[in-house]
């Protein structure tokens, strides 16, 4: 350590995250889930499980509440006391917003969760030393927890079935916290890659596990930062703004007649997942 | 010139008081009544000050430096931390973040005040000490001790008022 | 992907040992051949086999018979992942939950890894020579009528084959049983079509008018009905966002996402749709003459009192349909699970018909030029006739394979101890499952990762393609084989110098691809082993240049007689509704655990089976959530949580298929109960088709009560005032500048 | 009702403080015995909790947080009334505290050492908890000083060592004493590295007088600090029920409040254990309760301001909150807390009560138990009813692991305290001297002036 690289560090991150001045760069890995395309079938849940080796807990457990599913699909009824849901349901998929203001990260006593240069909430597992603040500290609840040691546990991955574990991605042991990294295996990989051959991360070049699932393609996955990309796209056409908790449309009087929106904006996490309204016919 | 130590006990402070005055006031040759006696007593008696003359008390100085310098110490080595080993950045954090910094320091503040005030208070009462020959464990029970050191000549004198002011008991011991 | 012509065989088997290195070092169970083992290094492995570098080959996905074209990700021999064919016309790179967990039934540590011989109640394992010749002896007594072969669907050179093979033996047996296809809607559309199963456009309709059709749970191709689904909400090339309607006793997931959801009194969904009909007279659309004479007893109000679907909603209905073509309208398991099915697929097609969507949004979907290699789609009456024949000791010799007739089948059927009365049964199978557990000889299978194979499916998305099974890595067990192999062997026996030319099933499917390499495309390339590599890098063969079916509209509403809704049954009040749920099926994958533990969509139960049943009937019963109640009906009767589920008529209640297996493997043995065992046998009167909603219950709570095990709160799906999922009507949307 | 008496000899405060590190009674024997096997219990809960993982306690998603953290804070709390009221009473010259600091500054002590094992007992990986403490290592990781847990452990470290030499220093004429009557055995030994060579000579007085008041005039503030920094773990977050203005002051508040209690409990204990009766004397005694009456009702008042908060404040989240806490799962141990803590001690302000053994004890009790509760109602509804409706879950309840590990952290500090008192003079001598002697001065004076008829002999 020397006080020059104390006041160049000190300069160079001085700023808050998300600030229109200092801008990601050049990524800023953001989603765009469009909850009218979402039919809540679990496919995306299931590929998760598959790519990031996540343990299946077994009857008991999830009776306990410790499954530890990244993804996880949520269903809702309209809540106005009909007989019958004559609307359908409402399907909400939620993982780690991956917030830009990430109120995890500051309570970690190890530092285990940190904010990445390209705007990642990354878990850092052999870091952990399990005080679970950062859990009891997420508004989403979104972070699991390793209560067991899960490669020991019987039937989790016994014989054969630990083949199929993904050597690109750890196997947690008990006592660690883990959630949804983004696929950072296959994040890094792209970039890896693009960088190697030196150029940046072409747009569709990444997919995640449960976008490349999706058989409504109800997930798009992308830069934030780059014009071309289609989540920027997305993003500004439904003028949700990265680093605002107000956004400017939901001033128009009588409301905005645009779907995006990002969930406890006003808690001011910034999230980096914008979710697209469900849509119902109003016809009939 | 060898010295000879004196102890005399005592039942009071009030008896104490009396035998101390006498000996500053008379100026005994041979005896240095305010760099020779030390009296022992079993509990902490402010007026002993007052007849024994003033004696300084320097711990305070340690408590200010320990305080003030340890505290500030710390603060920069965390946010030294911070700013220059492994950079961790916290999303909505600068990395450098005053607030906590402030909170441990205020913490720091105090774990040096404490510390070194005792080290001031070990190093001021020249603590640990080797016990002096001439003690006796009535001084913490209930007693008053007077320990004096003289020149052979003077030793006379002092026993005799000791004796005088019914000193229940009187210890002697050659110096070296 | 690789197109380069070298060896695959030597290529799969330096693959294995990679595979077999990290398997010995991985968890040390030896699956190497005994005496072949050779642990080659990493340090020598083939050039294109490069330790932590990741290869991709192309296969088909055997989970469901949908045959979505998957690519499997290789690293170090192990097969990691499954995604889709991008290629694929049926799943264009998508795939679902059920084949994600393809990997799970090929790690599965409750395969059978060895052919097991029955003596008295315990199982010995013999060496395959030694089942052959069991077989071949077993057979020399009988006469070809006496052998029976049950399958599920089936397609592709296995079809071919097993054809063969009955001829040799002399047998006309071959009983294709599929225990929740859409049977009953094929021969209704054969009859309003012409073709048992069109292509339905979703993403060309502005309006979807479902009669209890899944088609984004588990009808037919859901993948690709899903991606068609997108396309119709986006509202493709100009149109507005699409209009889904979906009619149905029992919410499905498809019925979760619908604009508006209607629920029917079971069994009525014909009356409404002639009810529609008649609506759409009355809004003037034109309609035929006969077919508006046939509907004149349809009114609103009688209607909406047969079903209890509001007259106005009807209505709207009608106006929607009228305004916005093409529509389409689809008529699902739900609606042709009754005695008086096919009248109610008969008039829901008819719908079609007279909204003009015939042609438009359901056409004719392209036919592979093989007619020896269509799928043969399986039914319910196979299993009836098969269990008939059983019964009355027609058969000797019983193979099964691809199919769990004990547990797929009403315990009313006897199937079980019919199966007894033959003499030598023999069961093809990857598990010890109900049906193999009563097998005289069991035959260990490859999993699909392993096989060889072509597939044919049913469902034609655009052009016609065969689907290409290859395995995705070495074989995991060393005593298991393929079907094919194991066809071929048997065929063998019979004809040996035919076949003689083929060492196995892979040389086979080469030399059958080969011989009409023109005809699948292959015209321009001369040499053979560059044209099949490339078919198999592909995946897929695709058949640019094959034929469309015609259909061919016979309108009218000839023979169109539904009953009036049956009046309720004092002994059996509510109607049992099996239902079909996305991941878990007829129960064949139950021994997946990531699907045992992906939440149900609507209930977000895992693990364990329940009764759906609506909070107004609970009320009335003083049934509250996790209360066990004994579900009775004329057949038998088991006990099952309950869960209070607002999306169900109140006259009914449903249980979901697939779970309470007693075999099969420890994922799926001991969880939830099997409504298949309580169904009362009712068929469908034209189609003889086992209805299966057609069983009537009665409920009586036990007094046991458990905690659910599942995945929402104790507040259920409600958002307490917050704004997690909003809604937005379309008036209120502006969808246009959405990218 | 007899207070110390002031003609007392010195040399009888010497011999009658100096029996009580004498061979015990069988009831000290009983008591430590039953301590070291409630210890035995938590030993083996954790045993079984280290090799399984915390799911033995039965936590989930989203309960992460348990009867550990609840019983930290307890403990954290238990710690300070000791050193804070030693500290300002010294400050104040309130004499009443001389006989009775001792005991209470080794409660302090003994509470934040277990308090310490909660958080151990707490983290999942306890094999690695080092990675929280600041050491310099080649990678360069340090720990986050944003946590509020960094902050605590910081505090908590302070606040322990300070304590702890505080105690010490307090009790170094003490330890002379103790030398100068022991004449063998480990325990001469011991006093004699102890004490240091002190021979109460005047500079040794000087000094001892200034250092002894410095430490008292920082502990104050840092034992403020020290809990006000576990509400901020609260606090700082952003979860409805925790993140509230008054936490910090609430939290000091409810820490003296359970401190005093806990002095009350064993003030009565000792009293009996070591015969005392002769210094811990009713007056005292009076003094401690209407303290703990007064801060009672200072806390019952910071406990209505919360409530205030969370139902006028505009946060449905709060309101929500405060609803299910009264009227949910956890409403029984809701309105007992409230119960024992804020009604309990109305009984104290009738006089036949403030000096009536057996009723201050069983109060003493009931107050540290709404004590505990209102801990675990901190943190427990908030886990059930967070944001997040999907993920509320109100059927979670804590494994006998649990409750073993918190049952056993009281015979652990129960152990540790009757190990001290039996090695350390657990009453003060040189100071209960000073008492008695300030007094009688006082009384002379009196006499003096001729208002008083003659009695007492002067200083003995």
């Amino acid at each position: 350590m020397s006080i020059s690289t104390l006041f160049e560090n000190y300069s160079e991150f001085r700023h808050r995250h998300p600030d229109g001045d200092v801008p990601h760069n050049p990524y800023k890995w953001a989603m765009a889930i469009d909850l009218d395309a979402c039919s809540g079938c679990n496919a995306c849940s299931v590929a998760c499980y598959a790519e990031n080796n996540l343990p299946v807990v077994g009857r008991e457990k999830f009776a306990h509440g410790q499954v530890m599913h990244w993804m996880r699909i949520e269903r809702y009824w309209d809540q106005d006391g009909r007989e019958f849901p004559d609307r359908g349901a409402r399907y909400l998929p939620m993982l780690c917003q991956q917030c830009e203001a990430a109120p995890c990260e500051t309570v970690c006593p190890v530092g285990a969760t940190n904010h990445t240069p390209d705007g990642l909430n990354s878990q850092i597992y052999n870091r952990c030393i399990g005080s679970r603040y950062c859990s009891s500290n997420c508004p989403y609840k979104v972070r699991y927890f390793n209560w067991w040691d899960y490669p020991s546990t019987d039937n989790v991955w016994p014989a054969e079935m630990n083949m199929q574990l993904n050597p690109d991605v750890t196997v947690r042991g008990k006592g660690v916290m883990e959630k949804c990294t983004f696929c950072i295996q296959r994040i890094r990989g792209a970039e890896i890659d693009a960088k190697t051959q030196g150029r940046l991360v072409r747009d569709g070049e990444i997919q995640t596990a449960c976008m490349q699932a999706c058989p409504t393609s109800a997930i798009s996955f992308g830069n934030l930062v780059d014009p071309e990309s289609k989540v920027h796209k997305q993003w500004r056409a439904q003028q949700v703004e990265l680093d605002k908790h107000e956004q400017v449309k939901d001033e128009e009087p009588g409301g905005t007649d645009l779907r995006g929106y990002r969930i406890y904006e006003w808690l001011a996490p910034y999230p980096s997942i914008m979710y697209l309204e469900r849509v119902r016919e109003s016809e009939i | 010139m060898s010295k000879r130590h004196l102890l005399a006990l005592f039942t009071d402070f009030d008896a104490a008081e009396k035998v101390v005055t006498e000996l500053r006031n008379l100026g005994i040759k041979g005896f240095n009544a305010e760099k020779d006696m030390i009296v022992k007593s079993p509990i902490e008696h402010p007026e002993v000050e007052e007849f024994l003359g003033d004696r300084p008390v320097r711990v305070q100085w340690f408590t200010l430096f320990g305080a003030v310098g340890v505290g500030a110490l710390l603060f920069l080595l965390v946010a030294a931390a911070q700013g220059s080993f492994f950079a961790q950045m916290k999303g909505g954090k600068p990395i450098v973040p005053f607030p906590p910094d402030f909170v441990l320091a205020y913490e720091f503040f105090i774990l040096g005040g404490v510390y070194i005030t005792v080290l001031g208070f070990l190093i001021c009462a020249g603590l640990p000490a080797r016990r002096s020959p001439l003690y006796s464990s009535k001084v913490s029970e209930d007693q008053i001790g007077i320990l004096v050191q003289s020149e052979e000549s003077a030793s006379g004198t002092l026993k005799s008022i000791f004796t005088k002011h019914q000193a229940l008991e009187i210890q002697e011991e050659a110096g070296k | 992907m690789m197109n380069s012509d070298f060896d695959r065989r030597d290529f799969l088997k330096v693959l294995g040992w990679g595979g077999t290195a990290v398997a010995l070092t991985g968890c040390g169970n030896g699956m190497v051949e005994s005496g072949k083992e050779t642990v080659v290094s990493y340090v020598e492995t083939n050039d294109y086999m490069v330790p932590s570098v990741s290869v991709y080959f192309n296969s088909t996905c055997a989970q469901c018979d949908a045959g979505c074209s998957i690519t499997g990700r290789i690293r170090e021999g192990r097969v990691l992942k499954l995604e889709g064919n991008p290629d694929s016309a049926i799943n264009r790179g998508k795939t679902c939950g059920l084949g994600q967990a393809g990997v799970q039934n090929h790690y599965n540590p409750d395969r059978i890894r060895a052919p097991l011989l029955r003596t008295g109640n315990s199982g010995e394992a013999i060496t395959w020579e030694k089942a052959y010749a069991l077989i071949d002896e077993k057979l020399k007594g009988v006469s070809g009528n006496e052998v029976a072969f049950l399958t599920g669907g089936m397609s592709g050179h296995l079809k071919v084959l097993l054809g063969n093979y009955m001829d040799s033996i002399g047998s006309k047996n071959h009983f294709a049983y599929e225990a929740i296809g859409p049977a009953v809607v094929r021969a209704a559309n054969k009859k309003s079509y012409g073709v048992e199963m069109p292509r339905f456009n979703i993403s060309k309709a502005r309006v979807v008018l479902s009669f209890g059709a899944d088609f984004l749970g588990a009808w037919v191709s859901p993948v690709n009905f899903s991606q068609q689904y997108a396309q119709f909400r986006k509202g493709a090339d100009g149109h507005k966002r699409g209009v889904l309607i979906q009619v149905e006793s029992k919410m499905t997931i498809t019925g979760a996402n619908a604009d508006r959801w209607l629920v029917v009194r079971p069994g009525t969904e014909g009356i409404l749709a002639l009810g529609i009909i008649n609506a759409l007279d009355a809004h003037g659309v034109n309609i035929p003459g006969d077919i508006a004479a046939a509907v004149k007893g349809y009114d609103k109000d009688r209607v909406s009192r047969d079903t209890g679907v509001s007259a106005e909603q009807i209505d709207k209905i009608a106006d929607i349909l009228k305004e916005r073509t093409p529509s389409l309208v689809l008529a699902g398991s739900a609606a042709e699970g009754y005695a008086h099915g096919s009248q109610n697929a008969a008039a829901i097609n008819l719908l079609n018909q007279v909204l003009g969507n015939v042609g438009k949004t359901v056409e004719a979907a392209a036919v592979v030029p093989f007619p020896q290699m269509a799928p043969a789609t399986g039914n319910t009456a196979a299993l009836k006739a098969l269990n008939d024949g059983l019964s009355a000791g027609k058969y000797k010799v019983l193979f099964s394979y691809g199919s769990n007739p004990v547990f797929t089948s009403p315990a009313a059927m006897k199937f079980k101890d019919n199966m007894a009365r033959a003499d030598f049964k023999v069961v093809f199978a990857q598990y010890l499952d109900e049906t193999a557990l009563q097998a005289d000889l069991v035959l260990p299978l490859d999993s699909a990762l392993e096989d060889w194979g072509t597939q044919i499916p049913e469902y034609m998305a655009e052009g016609a393609q065969i689907n290409i099974l290859q395995p995705l890595m070495e074989k995991l067990h060393a005593d298991t084989r393929g079907m094919g192999d194991i066809l071929l062997a048997l065929v063998k026996q019979r004809r040996a110098e035919e076949y003689k030319p083929f060492d196995d099933y892979y040389g086979y499917l080469r030399a059958a691809v080969l011989q009409n390499k023109a005809a699948l495309g292959g015209a321009h390339q001369a040499d053979n082993d560059i044209f099949w590599n490339e078919t198999l890098s592909k995946g897929i063969i695709k058949l640019d240049g094959a034929q469309h079916a015609s259909l061919s509209v016979k309108s009218g509403a000839a023979g169109l007689s539904l009953p009036e809704p049956s009046a309720i049954d004092a002994q059996y009040p509510l109607q049992l509704i099996p239902s079909v749920n996305a991941s878990l099926r007829d129960g064949r994958n139950t021994n997946q655990p990531w699907l045992q533990e992906s939440p149900d969509p609507l209930t977000t139960i895992v693990w364990d089976s329940w009764m759906e049943i609506h909070p107004k009937k609970a009320a009335e019963l003083g049934i509250v959530e996790g209360d066990i109640v004994e579900v009775t009906s004329k057949s038998g009767s088991l006990k099952v949580q309950a869960y209070i589920f607002p999306g169900i008529h109140p006259d009914a209640i449903s249980i979901p298929l697939g779970r309470g297996h007693e075999a099969m493997g420890r994922y799926a043995k001991g969880y939830g109960v099997n409504p298949f065992q309580i169904l009362d046998m009712v068929y469908d009167k034209e189609t003889g088709e086992l209805a299966m909603h057609e069983t009537r219950v009665k409920i009586s709570k036990t007094g046991e009560r458990v905690i659910v095990v599942k995945d929402e709160g104790p507040v259920g799906g409600n958002q307490e005032g917050q704004k997690i999922v909003p809604l937005m009507p379309t008036d209120k949307a502006n969808l246009s500048k959405e990218i | 009702m007899k207070d110390i008496r002031e003609d007392i000899a010195w040399a009888q405060i010497n011999t009658d403080v100096l029996k009580s590190l004498e061979n015990p009674r069988r009831l000290y024997w009983v008591i430590l015995f039953v301590a070291i096997a409630m210890v035995g219990v938590a030993v083996g809960c954790e045993v079984y909790q280290y090799n399984m993982g915390l799911g033995v306690g039965n936590f989930d998603n989203p309960h992460m947080w348990g009867l550990y953290i609840a019983s930290f804070i307890f403990w954290i709390g238990m710690s300070h009334s000791g050193t804070l009221l030693s500290a300002i009473l010294h400050l104040m010259h309130a004499d009443w505290r001389k006989p009775i600091y001792r005991f209470a500054e080794a409660m302090t002590t003994f509470s934040l050492m277990t308090a310490g094992l909660f958080v151990a007992v707490h983290l999942g990986r306890i094999w690695q908890i080092y990675f929280a403490l600041p050491y310099p290592n080649m990678r360069q990781v340090w720990p986050n000083f944003q946590s509020p847990l960094l902050w605590d452990a910081m505090a908590i470290f302070t606040y322990l060592s300070s304590s702890i030499l505080f105690l010490y220093i307090g009790m170094i004429p003490d330890l002379a004493i103790c030398r100068d009557n022991m004449h063998s055995g480990w325990r001469r030994k011991l006093y004699t590295a102890l004490s240091l060579g002190w021979e109460g000579t005047d500079r040794q007085w000087r000094n001892f007088r200034m250092t002894y008041l410095t430490i008292a005039c920082f502990l104050i503030p840092l034992a403020v600090s020290v809990h006000s920094i576990v509400a901020s773990d609260f606090g700082m977050s952003q979860q409805p029920g925790w993140h509230i203005t008054s936490f910090p002051p609430y939290f000091v508040a409810g820490a003296l409040y359970s401190g005093c209690a806990a002095i009350i409990t064993l003030f009565i204990i000792l009293r009996y254990v070591f015969k005392f009766e002769e210094y811990m004397t009713m007056p005292i005694l009076k003094k401690i309760v209407r303290l703990t009456f007064a801060i009672s009702m200072v806390w019952t008042y910071l406990v209505w301001v919360e409530y205030a908060t969370a139902w006028f404040g505009h946060n449905p989240h709060d309101q929500h909150l405060l609803l299910e806490k009264a009227t949910g799962t956890y409403a029984p141990f809701w309105w007992m807390m409230n119960f024992c803590a804020s009604v309990v001690p109305l009984i104290l302000v009738f006089k036949r009560f403030q000096t009536n053994i057996p009723v201050l004890f069983a109060v003493s009790l009931l107050l540290n138990l709404g004590m505990w509760l209102e801990r675990w109602m901190i943190v427990a509804p908030t886990f059930a009813d967070g944001y997040y409706p999907w993920t509320w879950d109100h059927n979670q309840w804590p494994s006998l692991v649990q409750w073993g590990i918190v049952f056993g952290s009281f015979g652990w500090f129960t152990m540790l305290f009757m190990i001290f008192c039996k090695i350390f003079p657990s009453v003060s001598m040189y100071e209960v001297k000073e008492m008695v002697y300030h007094r009688s001065l006082a009384t002379k004076r009196l006499q003096a002036t001729g208002e008083l008829a003659a009695a007492g002999k002067g200083a003995h």
